[in-house]
């Protein structure tokens, strides 16, 4: 049983200050722009966002980093060509990076939704990303220990959901979309379109309900074509 | 018995049933409960068991039985599925046991016997994984030897992981090394107090 | 690329002495009975077999192990109802058994897959099955560690293949075919049908091609009902 | 530089081409040598860049250019698609660098410098995880510094990963902590020896 959510902010309502946010989405493919745009009418601060890039341009989230209520990013690629609003916070102190291999951070997500309490990953050992992290041989090959990452929330992009829950997305949108869900105590989808119990093939589900809290309609931008304005079907 | 662990397992929750007497409650879990049983061999959204023509040989339980799909299914294979129990997604998962503990700690995978083969499967995996693990078997074996024990002396499944036990004598809340009484079934507190090798205080009956 | 062998023999001809063999499903959802078949009819032997089952009744698995060359299994519940073979032969001491609880056992199939040198899994700490591993706190909780395990050969049983390799599965006969797919040196799929690429939607894939190399269809038995006939339908 | 590269890519290989120079190799590659293509992000099967109607900005590569699907292609999420990177399921990587060592080492992330905003995407991933590594740099940096070296002086993106380095003026194979000149383009290898700080052998080319 999801909650149907009328706007994001009534999916975003207890979000509070120094809440780890997963934000979803590479690039713009599978950003949750109509989530990203409700954070900015909430209060909370001193906020941890999880994403792959650290935003681009002036929406999305570079907006909410311009808010200032982002104490600290981890991702793994927050320098783009139009990261403007990261780079300027980056260059004058006001927001701390930890940057993590796509792939360990991908991971590392993944181990927070499986109760996995740590992993060794060859990616990164001998490199300046493993400094200060435990090195360790294992059948002659060294790999380095990385811990899970837990959100609070978690804000991802899909395409249909059901009414149980069930969620399916559009291509590369797909992203850490499905890993996200699983590691947050709250999870909300930002979804074309709400189809009862049922209408998804259960071979076809890529994110089980039981990861999805809340789902709240997309709302047509300009900017994401994913954003397509979203209807919710007839429910039986 | 079923029909008491049916009654407290909350509305809109996302279940595991062991294998055997566990499978009896999803009989009184009525659908506007939505309650949403998970099997551990891949599937959200199990029905009941499949009979005469529904009967699919890829569409199995735990046990290994012909059960049915209910619309808002999902399928999902090992990894992903023990990820779920393991990441801790399940709200109630309900097993029998050989014995548990004053502490919660459960037994019910091995009976100590040497001669035994061994056999464990997602047992271990459920105990550390659900919310809260309920546990449903008689209080006392054939020989009258006690199953609620201050220390479990066969091999253990999980550590600290049983909130509740369901017996044909009580029903039994575990919190914080302490055994409340929450429902006696033709006995009484003092009676099961004098049967049983553990301390047990007379309580609130589960919420 | 995938190849698509004529029969079994053919699709196991590298099966070496001592090798580990992946088998797929979970009692007989999933098993894929016409390689089993094939097994019995190859020479190789000292192999070490990981399944969640030890095979029940007289075929499949229980087969294989009834040929004597299965020197070890690694499985989480080999005692069913109908579990002669191995009971017998285990209480003889002729196979050894490595006992891991189930969800261990998959995420060690997928570590193998995944390039994880081990991770630390809350499932068996204070039980015997815990015996001889260390043990972690992380976070304050305990944790022990487990390794890969990787396979030469993995034998699995899916629903449709397509010529790139993609494979679907049918309802819980999913179960280990996904993860095995990705933990062995040579995947080879027994299944129902082989279609052109592109007949499956890119969304609905479960097994992307890289992981499969080989395909036989299935023959029907009177035992499995997913070992439907299979056809090779027409290919572009 | 891409067409040899792409030559030099075995027929049926699963393949990750790197952001910038290395996508171009795809435009060399004959449907017929049945190369599948990887993007990072989740996808197998991925066809050229999509042009005018085609572009959905729900299908991306990994520098977050509109693309298309080809017939066989995939979908997954990033668990997936670096779990198949790490595990070494990619026969070949191609890649840019700013400095290769003579032992295969890759600096490709990072120029060092403390004023650089620091980002590193999928590269260490990929360095560990491809079976093999091929990089395409030009062999000298603006300033005729080297870019073939001794010892990276750049901060590392992994060990030991490279196997061959395709530049402007030669093809280098890495092999044992020797460099083998497979083929020069204008120059002779007498010429990079004097220009190069490692020491260079006439090698056979490539497989």
């Amino acid at each position: 049983m999801i909650e149907v959510c009328g706007d994001a902010e009534a999916a975003l309502r207890d979000l509070r200050d120094g809440a780890t946010v997963l934000v979803g989405g590479f690039g713009e493919a599978g950003l949750p722009f109509g989530l990203l745009d409700g954070l900015l009418r909430c209060d909370a601060a001193g906020l941890t966002v999880v994403s792959n890039n650290a935003g681009n341009g002036h929406s999305g989230l570079a907006a909410v980093l311009a808010t200032g209520r982002v104490r600290k990013i981890i991702c793994s690629y927050p320098r783009q060509v139009d990261s403007w609003v990261f780079d300027r916070l980056y260059r004058e102190g006001k927001i701390e990076l930890e940057l993590v291999p796509q792939g360990n951070l991908a991971e590392r997500i993944r181990a927070a939704g499986a109760g996995i309490g740590g992993f060794y990953t060859p990616t990164g050992v001998g490199t300046p990303l493993a400094a200060g992290k435990e090195v360790r041989n294992i059948a002659g090959r060294d790999y380095i220990l990385e811990l899970p990452i837990h959100g609070d929330v978690a804000l991802i992009r899909a395409d249909t959901a059901d009414e149980a829950g069930n969620l399916t997305y559009r291509k590369t949108a797909r992203n850490f979309g499905p890993i996200m869900a699983t590691a947050a105590k709250v999870t909300v989808a930002e979804v074309n379109r709400v189809v009862p119990a049922g209408a998804i093939d259960p071979e076809n589900v890529v994110t089980p309900g039981i990861f999805v809290n809340r789902v709240v309609l997309a709302v047509g931008t300009a900017k994401a074509g994913s954003a397509r304005s979203g209807s919710r079907e007839t429910t039986r | 018995m079923a029909k008491l662990v049916a009654r407290d397992i909350p509305g809109g929750s996302y279940v595991n049933l062991g294998i055997g007497q566990p499978t009896l409650v999803a009989d009184y879990l009525p659908s506007d409960k939505h309650v949403v049983l998970h099997t551990e061999n891949g599937m959200l959204g199990m029905g009941p068991q499949a009979q005469g023509d529904d009967i699919d040989p890829d569409l199995t339980n735990a046990g290994k039985l012909p059960v049915t799909e209910l619309p808002g299914a999902a399928y999902f294979h090992h990894a992903d599925s023990f990820a779920m129990m393991r990441g801790g997604h399940l709200d109630v998962c309900v097993m029998g046991a050989f014995q548990v503990s004053t502490a919660g700690d459960l037994a019910n995978w091995h009976t100590g016997d040497p001669d035994a083969i061994p056999a464990v499967g997602g047992a271990m995996d459920l105990a550390v994984g659900a919310k809260t693990v309920y546990v449903m078997m008689t209080l006392f074996d054939k020989d009258g030897t006690p199953k609620l024990v201050p220390k479990c002396t066969y091999p253990l499944t999980g550590l600290a992981c049983v909130s509740r036990v369901y017996t044909d004598l009580a029903v039994f809340r575990l919190e914080d090394d302490q055994v409340y009484v929450t429902e006696t079934f033709g006995t009484t507190v003092d009676e099961l107090a004098s049967r049983l090798r553990v301390p047990v205080l007379a309580g609130p009956s589960p919420a």
